[in-house]
């Protein structure tokens, strides 16, 4: 019976291996987080459905293109927007579309602090070096400090993409990038209890002001000319993010904002899911340097989340009574949007019941964005 | 062009017929699965209640579940605080839109977002 | 005047042929069938459409690119999703993200007729090979009795693309697939008499019982893993139907499931039906193979619903009185979803006014879908 | 640079010339068949009328007139039946969604769907 | 500190020349316009941000990959829509789903005015030949003059693209078409009282008839084939502008001419408007040549105006008593719909408060933008 | 693979530092931007008043000053004057949906559309 042999050939059982099983569970389970739990679901059912996609078990090179690393299989197509970075900037035009700048431009120093956890990317990037990854992968796997999915995605893409020598990287950074992301309600607060004091925690910061339309506009230009200047390698993100922030605050292009950040970002992130899902095929996926990565990512956050909440208590001994900070929204600067923002909003309320530090939060967490936005543009031109 | 059944090879005939095969075999398969599925499923619920009672109430799950509608309604207070203009329907248009949230980052940003929406 | 000559040179009023006028007639009674009759509107109207646009008169390969098989012309760029086979399973994704499966894991039994009404597509594969067809263009017209557009053109796209040594019959291949699902309500209902007796007609069934949340989500995973092991050639298919019934049914990803069964399925459609049409270019449509898989397209849907009916009649042998199966039901099995549901429901109700069949033919209608896509990631693995 | 009227050949004259007369052709072609559309629409129609009567009664196209309302009441009945979780606001959603059907199989499957959509 | 110098290097500072400030006040002027007087927002605000975006200064091939011209950069993937000409017919597809030919078929003689206004496009082609432009380049700068976005970008995607010898115009044309858009409540009333006698201006014309449903059908269909059979080379533009009207007149098809109409254009238009921007990379822009265009640009409108007002006065030498057309509706020919439509309906009540021309001018404005299809078609043939 | 601090060349420390630096300087410098930003509003509010009475009536400005609403109504009045089939939803409909006009050559056609629509 040669057909049912052939058949047999090509069916997942004949070619099922331990690492198939492994990923399929592992794909099983990011989609029962994001069911059960709600961690992140926009991104962890696409991903966790694409990583079974990619993991049922399949002959490669024989003409089927099935597989996303298959030239000419649908889903190699569908993964050029990944592999040539072209998702990450249209996420980012929906989420400009999507943000309201005005916390942080009504409480600009808080910005500061998105700085400051930036400091989670660097150490990272030298740990990486230290375990005796490339300058290049090193950089990519970095970003995970950043606590932002696209970014990690297009800089892996650009610095970790398999080619000049480096390994392709990018499946390995986004998931650990979207894993920690969809943790950080369990990482952060012991940190921060560890680093701040009752009396610290229990500080109080006054309401932010009010913001007008004007600054609303001009703050997309402004942050474009400026982090432009001062980092081109960031424009393709930022760019695109101020880029969809006007086209929300200048009030004449309102149907142009509102499909960014529906129909067009959705369709995005479906493709961007379900494909960097798919490239956690076994075969690429299952390596020691994964599983380094994944550790690199864990103290990145770590790291990252200190060095918030650090730099906003050296701030404060600047700070006259009763405009200190509350250090515990530094910790919101690692990005992680927003829920780093509803972390520091729920061990605030845990020191004090009636201490709302939600909006606050916020500024630092977005300000996060930018600054590991612009960290990655310094690494791409100090690293390609 | 003729119909010429001479041309109809052994190989033409074994894959239609194994096609064909295989096609019944996969909709069985899943017939099994679904016709005892319930069975399974009420097991699983069984243990599952008890896990339950666990997974209620850890760090985690009790963090998450601060609902979006509360927190929505913290950051609309908070908002009306210092906001200039307002009114009811912008709040409960809020509250409404609690669900549609969304972001690449976190499916909740968007809660919070609209929140902030109201003072434009 | 050479202006003039040049002008008219590039007119249609020059190029025009026989050919042309037939096409562009053909195209206008699509037209005409979907506004007045209703019949798919969504497909008909833009293949329709692309017919005419396809076999507007022009001069090939001058430098003006128009024609759709001309490299650089728009068309041709557009095409490049029919041809490359990404639009059909971005079509199945946003099915998967509209279709309720509940019909369907209710009442299981009832997907074994979806599975016998594949025999069409198997014999119609032989047939086309006794016609002298290759294997390969034998596979992708033997789909036809899938009943089912956008799986013919996917496989088509694989099988039959003018690529080694095969004959391009994507058009004419999609072209009867639509057709012939447009007419089913006249291509079935004499079969169905002919191979039923009053009795069996009047046959009632039990409702199906109501499906729990758990198991619709349950449905999209344990389909992928089961059809993905046994014919992983179906996955781009089977693939993006069931990850879109995942973004439906988990509840948590509510929008990009309304995205993806709304603006996303509705462009790709636009493209596919304009492009589809367009393919149809005189000179490359109206040769004896089209006429050929014309016929053998008629042949393989009359067989698929013969199928269903009979296998339906020998399960009620094996089936105790009060559980037996209404033969018509069978019918639904060639899928053409959900025009052959409602042809059962109205021929149920012409035995027996008060007898709707129409959610029990929902299952094996759908399960059809699921069938054929199977049998066309056999014919793959075995066939490219 | 400098405007060189010598630089205008005749080839170019040309060219501007059949351009715009084509132009012109186009649309006055276009003027007369719309000047001239209502009679010919007139013609048709009283042809048309008679087509009508044959037209209307077939099986098929009484096939195709089961209207969608009926049907997805019958749907939504039969659903009611077996139905769990229903009220009546979701009864009048399905009849409504009627219009909006879809699918690539069929521009009717989507009024099916509906009403079975209801026990979610 | 060689770091820093290397950071230096690649920063804004060190790369800026007078030509990237003057660019970005050029885009920082266009979003002022846009935002401050509403001038084509949906336009002015995406290109002026792209203006911005292409011209913060970064260092080109250096593996960076952030320039628009520079392969591999996100950029210029999607500005490939723009140069391989498939954005404007995807625009054109969601322009005809959105517009309403009623007036056009209710008056037909009125597009005899969109005709005549042509003679814009026609004269501006001889005047940049007698410049000492290419002819293909000559006649994308004439499409200038048929006031229409969409169709200058296409054509000059396929005249002066850069490649056979001719310099890629693209940005400069594409900028001049849609400046002048929104000027033409600048440019056009001088020209319309100066050609106008008090008297023409209060002429009153008969309401146009209602149109019947089939009518409406028909329309884009004949419309097809005329302007098909006539101007092949129209058929990119013109086959989607009537593919997209019957979508929505054939009253089947809702769903996909709203998808069409919306989500679909607005996605094109945000990436159409940000890479033309973009293109306009100073290097590139600031030539002695974009200059010339702009010229060449005013002229082609001025000229449009007043052949279509000409033309107006001479009919009514033909038209007797009662049936006159009011030569203002004759500037509406220009297209640059519905801008110089509301111009002439607001000179018309200048001359008589109680004159409305609105509706009138619908005609041939939405005419015109078929005239200058077909001259684009037409010079496609001749020049390429 | 072991954690090698050698492996730390000088030119890896550079870059994290500089990179580190400039990350701050941004966002300092948007700091600083921002803080500042009122007190500019305000001065260039003072002197954008003045211009205002300049800028508020010349015939640009006031051609484009006829608003949407105005003119949708004109459209409207003059379109049921010659429409068939209308009813006041429609008309409602009209003038509600101004606001959201679109088009590639003027975002100010789907208004004047809109209310063509209506005999539809
Ligand atoms: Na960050
Ligand atoms: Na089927
Ligand atoms: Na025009």
């Amino acid at each position: 019976m040669d057909g049912l042999n052939k058949f047999f050939e090509f069916s997942g059982f004949a070619n099922a291996t331990p690492g198939h099983i492994i990923m399929l569970l592992i794909g099983l389970f990011f989609i029962f987080l994001a069911i059960r739990y709600k961690y992140e679901p926009l991104l962890l059912v696409p991903i966790g459905f694409g990583i079974l996609i990619g993991n049922i078990p399949f002959v490669e090179n024989v003409g089927l293109n099935l597989g996303i690393y298959e030239e000419g299989s649908v889903l190699n197509y569908l993964y050029q927007g990944v592999l040539k970075g072209i998702y990450p900037p249209l996420i980012f035009l929906g989420i400009g579309a999507m943000t309201d700048f005005s916390t942080l431009i009504s409480s600009p120093r808080l910005m500061l602090l998105g700085a400051a956890a930036q400091v989670g990317i660097f150490l990272t990037f030298l740990g990486a070096i230290a375990l005796g990854f490339q300058q290049a992968e090193a950089g990519a796997i970095g970003i995970i400090g950043g606590a932002d999915g696209p970014t990690a995605i297009f800089i892996s893409s650009r610095l970790a993409n398999g080619l000049n020598n480096t390994q392709n990287l990018i499946g390995p950074i986004a998931i650990a990038a979207y894993s920690y992301m969809a943790l950080v309600p369990v990482i952060q607060p012991p940190i921060m209890r560890l680093l701040t004091s009752k009396a610290e925690r229990v500080i109080r910061m006054k309401p932010p002001r009010t913001v007008s339309k004007t600054e609303k506009m001009i703050f997309p230009i402004l942050g474009l000319l400026l982090t432009g200047f001062l980092a081109p390698g960031a424009l393709p993100l930022l760019g695109m993010l101020f880029f969809g922030n006007l086209l929300k605050e200048s009030l004449v292009t309102k149907r142009l904002a509102d499909t960014a950040r529906n129909s067009m970002i959705d369709i995005v992130t479906i493709l961007l899911g379900v494909t960097v899902g798919a490239s956690t095929q076994a075969s690429v996926f299952l390596t020691p340097q994964s599983i380094l990565i994944f550790v690199l990512g864990a103290l990145s956050f770590i790291i990252a989340t200190a060095g918030g909440i650090t730099f906003a208590k050296v701030m404060n001994m600047f700070l006259k009574e009763g405009s200190k900070i509350n250090p515990l929204v530094g910790a919101a600067g690692v990005s992680a949007v927003p829920d780093s923002a509803r972390v520091v909003q729920h061990e605030g309320l845990k020191a004090d019941p009636s201490n709302h530090l939600l909006m606050h939060a916020m500024a630092p967490n977005i300000s996060g964005v930018i600054g590991s936005a612009v960290a990655a543009g310094i690494l791409l031109s100090f690293l390609n | 062009m003729k119909f010429d059944l001479s041309a109809l090879d052994a190989d033409s005939l074994f894959i239609a017929l194994i096609g064909y095969l295989i096609v019944f075999i996969s909709l069985v398969l899943l017939y099994f699965i679904f016709d005892n599925l319930p069975r399974v499923l009420n097991l699983l619920k069984r243990m599952a209640a008890s896990n339950e009672k666990l997974k209620e109430n850890p760090p985690v799950s009790s963090k998450r579940n601060v609902p979006g509608e509360v927190n929505a309604a913290i950051a609309t207070s908070l908002h009306l605080y210092f906001s200039e203009m307002h009114d009811e329907e912008f709040t409960k248009l809020t509250i409404n839109k609690v669900s549609r949230n969304y972001s690449p980052w976190s499916s909740k940003i968007y809660s919070v977002m609209r929140s902030q929406m109201m003072n434009k």
